[in-house]
């Protein structure tokens, strides 16, 4: 237990996560900083392009452990049964109705690649080994949520446009299409890729990552102020409840598939994680009815920072622990 | 100069609807439209910055300007995409010069 | 398709005074409103553009559409904040779908 | 409150001949104009985005506000330069405030 | 020639080829990813900056040689006589009038600064070294083809607007001013002045020019989606032939000078590749009534990938075999 | 004084003032080159970060100064007291009204970040130490020259808005909080943190630093082109003597407290430099009857390259001078 609390102390004090905790100051203080729409747009492709390559080339180098599909999979079966839990949960400690509780689910479901990021640093920067195949687990748990979520909405009742488009929508969402992308990229050109351009994608990371911290801290600070009064009681405990639920049913699954204890500390950061880029866009337009502010809020005003500061430093305690490590 | 009467319609719509938008437009035979790009705004759904969103689509204004006897059509499409979305449109009179293009 | 008289009031002001005029419009009860960016201009005060500045504020322009009766209340509540700053207020007759949300 | 009428005119032209209309305008004796950045469009020349393109000049939105009875000169200048490329130019009827900027 | 072709292949094999390929990919499925506009911009300054820098830097090491004028000069007669031969061939196999093939022409005569920024990190990769002054010829060759383009247009009786701006617009023209621009600051500074900033303008090169290339990919697939049936079997033809008999030209000429075969390879990229920036824009300026759609889609969506993946290392190849080096 | 040319020789021909002097050629010259806002926005974000944290990192390596509390006391009182000086010597030697002088005033009691950066970048590549601190200071320094100009003109009785928003905003302006936020960063995490992030904001450090200065390079000539008129001899005279002057003070005051050369240099700077970020916008709103074109003209136009060329060199050389190091 100390050990744990040493560890998210140190994980406090990093440039990482100080610069989120800037952002949030900066906002909440009402200041003029921000951070521009293209900047940040550019260094969330450049932290994808980076995460997936170096997944691949990790891959490459290891040679495709036998456990990659296996992993897949289960990450495709808890984005899609998450919702439901989620779901339930919401439904159970707060007022929302089906529409709006079915749109948090599908943000629950899916993943916040940030803080996917983010706990690979951790895990580098603390030395613990991961499976590179786990950017590809990553994206393929960023669709599946929504399926269960609209399913869920219909079958409460809610009117929802049926749009053909949406599904190639969903799969071809540019940040999983970007993360398979590199990871392939990597794939194909390994380590000899990986010394051309690692100047660029490996030396700057963790300060390009600081710097987009600090706008994610921005944009969750100016969420949480213009959402006073969309957050009750209930659907607060949810945003903190959920992540570690989540991060339970990761932890059981890793362990059944016998991951490394970096790759356990990813799927449960993977399952504790919520969605606020792909599935914001989705629910817009396939349940229009549904109240964007108010997932938005919950994933990035309260499960981001509460998995950033505290989250994951837990999960990798226990991952370490569990895998006796 | 010789102007010809038009209809200015303008549409402030979520940046997810706008192919939707623009689909419908074009299937109506709207082949004249003018995308603009929007900073913020606030309406019933509580007041918005492209600041406070991550994947910040935001919403864009779409502007056509068309001949008086096609706006109906126009509306029409309009209207079956931007129905249960928040979202404004709004008609001006305009005069155009060189009409053969609308 | 059924359409309702609105008055489109459209304000071109300097990027620092965006957030005076909102909370002043706010406080007059105009609650929606659209806020598109501006690249450059010409006036009184002669001719910029964004590349001419650091801070880059520059301008935006701010739409309203509105009830013809709130036209008064809105263009006192506005000029109140313009009147000693740069910028311009013009307002066009238009109308709206869904008069409702007005 | 006090307002006088006045001349919107609202002209999509491509980016590259943004300054040679400005200058046109400026020649004839028009002062006041604010350009505002375009996302993309459609028209007689197809369907185009700024994704679409490298350079990605695309296309700029010029508005004018102008005092009715110099419509034709702003018009004729105009003309002048977008006659031959691609493009619309529209006017609507406006009030202003504070006329004695115009 | 199986040289040739395992050249090429480790060329495709490459990360920068592949997010090429990437961006290509992901237009054709018509995902949403995109670079903003303002990220693309500022990556092509730095490439700008950084190539004309070096050779700047290089050509201050190195010390002047004898052929830099020269070169030059070759430059802009290739630049001004290219369009000439572009025009002629273009009438003949196509039906395109006179004012769309002398838009074209102009198109081919300039050059495209990334695919000759591409050619420089194959050639620096492979050990072959090159002319730091080429970067000072690429900069005299983007703008005489224009004015043999606006020849052969008023030739044709094409109504074009006489505009005193323009030449102005066109020598002052931001990529040319930037690439002569470092390029002098790197000649003044030399060594010392490129030790101070090498760790921004060489390290990370490859890596940018990676994301700017998954962008030219999106680029250039969505200018194909968009542009079916601009393109006939005529224009297609013309696109991929027309980069080989500049490439001729290019490598008669650079064996005259007596150029290294680094040297003699970037000059054949030079004269092979078509420019899609400082003239669509002149274009639109001076020939209004050219379609447009037409020569970016010519240049972008045929000559430029062709050039990115087969042309680059067919060019070294033939540059290494006829220098015999 | 030979010493002092050849210190400024040095300096102008390094690749940051050549990137600048280039920006300043080609806006003169009317080429449309530009760098995007975004990116603009970005790397004076980075610039801004990177000082912060280096300047907090370099106080948590070293200890706190017992100077420290004095050097950001004397920073508020010189930045409150030089607009009284400059109000006095606008108004002795110009023609300008109260209210234009009071605004010009504010400008050249507060502080050029990137004056101080790029002065920065200069003494570390001559090897000269300077307090970490520094950077708090030029913090400390960006306001107090508002309240004294607000009270200038009003004094002379000029129409200004009472705003209670604008202390606020002034306070919490975005460059002020991320400078002071990163310094607490890099205090907070120290040279570990720094270990963490220097491949990102130490080794590219001056490479963004050129294409920065670029760019102000580009704004300060369109600005000069578009001001024509607005400057007369007066006026001239006042921005190439203002930064001598307030560079006197700074170092008399500088002496006082016992600085390092170094620091002694920079305190100079930020007394030397005029504000063009956050003064203009409060001027907008504090006093819209107040000319903005001047003050930033005079500021960026002919101060900032005034220091940027001659001044810097020249403190530093008095600097070293006057300390005996
Ligand atoms: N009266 C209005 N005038 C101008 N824009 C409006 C108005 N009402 C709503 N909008 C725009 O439409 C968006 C959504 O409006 P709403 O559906 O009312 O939440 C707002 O964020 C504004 O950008
Ligand atoms: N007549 C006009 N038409 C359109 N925009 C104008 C007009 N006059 C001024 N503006 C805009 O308002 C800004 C400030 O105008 P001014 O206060 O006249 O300097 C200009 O830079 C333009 O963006
Ligand atoms: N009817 C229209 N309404 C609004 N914008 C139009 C219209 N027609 C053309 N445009 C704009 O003008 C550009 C060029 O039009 P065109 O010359 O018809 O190809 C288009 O890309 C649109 O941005
Ligand atoms: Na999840
Ligand atoms: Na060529
Ligand atoms: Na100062």
């Amino acid at each position: 237990m100390s050990e744990i609390l040493s560890l998210a102390a140190a994980n406090l004090l990093s440039p990482m996560i100080l610069s989120f905790v800037l952002g949030l100051a900066a906002a909440l203080a009402r200041s003029d900083l921000t951070v521009p729409e293209a900047v940040a747009k550019g260094m969330s492709l450049y932290l994808l392009f980076a995460i997936g390559f170096k997944g691949g080339a990790a891959v490459a180098a290891h040679g495709v452990d036998g456990r990659l599909i296996a992993a897949l999979l289960a990450g495709v079966v808890l984005s899609a049964a998450l919702p439901l839990v989620a779901y339930a949960l919401i439904r159970a400690i707060t007022r929302l109705g089906p529409t709006d509780a079915a749109a948090v689910a599908a943000h629950y479901g899916s993943i916040s690649i940030v803080t996917f990021v983010t706990a690979s640093s951790v895990l580098q920067a603390q030395g613990i080994a991961a499976e590179g195949y786990m950017v590809a687990v990553a994206a393929a748990m960023e669709a599946p949520a929504i399926l269960t979520a609209l399913w869920l909405a219909n079958r409460a009742g809610a009117e929802r446009d049926n749009d053909p488009d949406l599904w190639r929508e969903i799969a071809f969402n540019g940040s999983i299409v970007l993360l398979v992308g590199s990871f392939l990229i990597g794939l194909a050109t390994g380590e000899t890729g990986l010394a051309k351009i690692d100047a660029f994608i490996v030396a700057p990371f963790q300060g390009v990552l600081c710097l987009f911290l600090l706008d994610m801290g921005l944009v969750a600070g100016r969420g949480l102020k213009g959402a006073r009064g969309v957050l009750g009681g209930g659907t607060l405990a949810f945003g903190l409840l959920m992540p570690l639920i989540g991060a339970g049913f990761g932890l059981a699954t890793a362990l059944l598939l016998g991951l490394s204890p970096g790759g356990v500390a990813l799927l449960m950061v993977l399952c504790a994680s919520a969605s606020y880029i792909a599935v914001p866009a989705a629910m817009r337009v396939a349940l229009p009815a549904a109240n964007p502010a108010l997932s938005l809020t919950l994933a990035l005003g309260i499960t981001f920072p509460f998995n950033l500061t505290l989250g994951i430093p837990l999960y990798i305690a226990l991952a370490q622990t569990l895998t006796g490590a | 100069m010789q102007t010809h009467a038009a209809k200015r319609v303008e549409i402030i719509i979520e940046a997810p609807m706008e192919s939707r938008l623009t689909a419908a437009l074009e299937k109506a035979g709207v082949t004249g439209f003018t995308v603009l790009p929007v900073l913020g705004g606030s309406g019933r759904s509580g007041r918005w910055t492209r600041e406070g969103q991550v994947g910040r689509s935001g919403m864009v204004a779409v502007i056509c300007l068309i001949r008086p006897d096609r706006l109906d059509t126009l509306l029409d499409a309009a209207f079956a995409v931007v129905e249960r979305h928040i979202g404004v449109v709004s008609i001006t009179e305009a005069q155009v010069l060189r009409a053969e293009r609308f």
